[in-house]
């Protein structure tokens, strides 16, 4: 038996949820391609129960993963009534999320070594005096300066009138109707691209549990249709706003 | 003659800061044959492989730049001492490869492969150039779009984009067994 | 051993970009007596004047810097004007920012923005065709209206200047809530 000690590992450790599952993966010698959903998600859940030192923006992506684990869990429980692809794993996006992930992590080792041996070797940066041609003080520019080097002009132009950017409120019933609006004029929204377009933290977790909220309440559906991870929510047809 | 080509190429890879291709040494130096250049070149690069030196030629990001050699890094670092020279973080290094591996690629796809948030990742690697904004993604929110640079590939010394870790290198380390996590 | 301190002082000359002086080698090898420095820089030197080379180490004001063969001045020169032609200077990227950001736009405004009179740096944007001249203001003094061109668009890789990032991402790029360590 495990104490609750063991559990209390400093999250801050791990790169994000995934990179928690992987070590839990391997922890408990799991295979990948057939993980128990149910135990994976208690161990999940215990580690977050047992968190240290984490700040809010990096507990939401802990929390966005734990919802993720609790909804593949509840589809591998209830009898799917509509099934896209009839024969599709619901672990199967997490599947294809982690092995990516776990080749991303190894390939970035790679390329820690090739740094540590690349950076032993120094380059110029500029020219030595010598060289005495002028004006050597080029450069090749990219999109990113052309972008950078203009609002900190005008940034140091307004320097004196700093704006404040004041936090909208955001009601759960408002947010709902904000998703609703939004497929009703796109018909579907790409879940991560949602998210990522939130202004704020607080604005993405709210609208994180309006959508979970409306999933529930059976007015829209998630779905994904391809093993390419884009998870897709929908507008149910019969239901009339 | 020829004696001469290699120095004059050795005298422009010296003074360019970026790596130096063999096209553009052939567009510089057009009143020589590309086939001459070829073997001045080599010769170049002979000449500086075969003995142990404190500087070198290195082909990297499709050219040719001098480098230090690796063994002298202590004492370099010690005279260029206020010159932060720090190793990418952990984040930055994770982000920079999902950017590699996928690109072109938006900032919602790499938070996405990733399982975090990316965003404050970009300011140092586009700082360091090694990415880059490469335009706008025809789909709703027009997201910016990004790729690695060629300085990406200079600073992993790699010569081009098919040398990042392969499939078979990726599953090499996964299957040893000390892997940490 | 001695082969070793000639590679080191290399090295070291080579990342330098001001005069490197004997003094400062020793101050920086200081486990390294000073006569094993001074003969190990002797044999250096001795290595690069003997064989006619395309780069050398020159004596200038007290100190040791490597230049490329006064010989090959034509070819570096060469190369050099290329490498201009290709770039811009920070003054100039200042201004062409501005244009883009503003256009239609004059040179007063754009003066007015960058706080400096830019009337230099339209010239070299206007022979990289990345700004073009559109008309004259209807206002005293008639100015010249300046735009980004296409080769502007082409050049970054944007399909309009509607595609240019905007304020709020760049903010949220430039942001350093977590300092990347």
């Amino acid at each position: 038996m495990e104490n609750s000690q063991s559990y209390q590992i400093n999250l801050e450790v791990f790169q994000g949820p995934l990179d928690l599952l992987l070590f839990l993966i391997k922890k408990k010698e799991i295979d990948i391609h057939n993980i128990p959903i149910a135990s994976i998600t208690r161990e999940y859940l215990k580690y977050l129960d047992h968190k240290k030192n984490i700040n809010l923006e990096r507990e939401s992506e802990f929390l966005l993963m734990a919802a993720l684990l609790i909804h593949i869990k509840s589809r591998m429980l209830l009898p799917r009534e509509i099934s896209l692809d009839e024969e599709e794993d619901p672990r199967q996006i997490l599947v294809d999320r982690l092995l990516d992930y776990k080749n991303i992590k190894a390939a970035c080792k790679i390329l820690r070594e090739k740094e540590e041996k690349q950076i032993k070797k120094w380059k110029r940066k500029e020219l030595p005096k010598s060289v005495s041609f002028q004006e050597l003080d080029f450069m090749e520019v990219s999109l990113f300066d052309v972008a950078e080097v203009f609002f900190n002009l005008i940034k140091r132009q307004e320097k004196d009138q700093i704006k404040v950017i004041k936090g909208r409120d955001f009601s759960v019933k408002e947010k709902k109707q904000d998703i609703i609006r939004y497929l009703k004029e796109h018909s579907f929204l790409d879940f991560i691209e949602y998210f990522s377009h939130q202004e704020t933290l607080e604005e993405s977790l709210i609208s994180f549990f309006c959508l979970l909220e409306l999933i529930s309440e059976r007015i829209v559906i998630a779905v994904q249709k391809s093993l390419f991870h884009r998870i897709e929510v929908w507008l149910r047809k019969e239901v009339n706003i | 003659m020829k004696k001469n080509l290699k120095n004059i190429i050795e005298a422009l890879i010296f003074v360019s800061i970026e790596p130096l291709t063999s096209d553009k040494i052939k567009n510089i130096l057009d009143e020589f044959p590309d086939k001459e250049i070829e073997n001045a070149l080599k010769e170049l690069l002979h000449h500086y492989s075969g003995n142990q030196r404190g500087i070198n030629i290195q082909k990297v990001s499709g050219g040719y730049l001098f480098a230090t050699t690796k063994e002298y890094d202590e004492y370099v670092k010690r005279f260029l001492k206020d010159e932060k020279k720090q190793k990418l973080s952990r984040e930055a290094l994770e982000t920079l490869s999902t950017i590699a591996y996928h690109q072109p690629t938006t900032l919602a796809e790499i938070s996405a492969i990733r399982g975090v948030d990316a965003s404050h990742c970009l300011k140092t690697l586009l700082e360091k150039k090694l990415i880059k904004i490469v335009g706008r993604k025809k789909s709703p929110g027009k997201p910016l779009i990004y790729r690695t640079t060629k300085n990406f590939l200079a600073y992993f010394g790699l010569n081009s984009i098919e040398d990042l870790p392969s499939k078979e290198e990726i599953e090499k380390i996964l299957e040893d067994k000390y892997e940490d996590s």
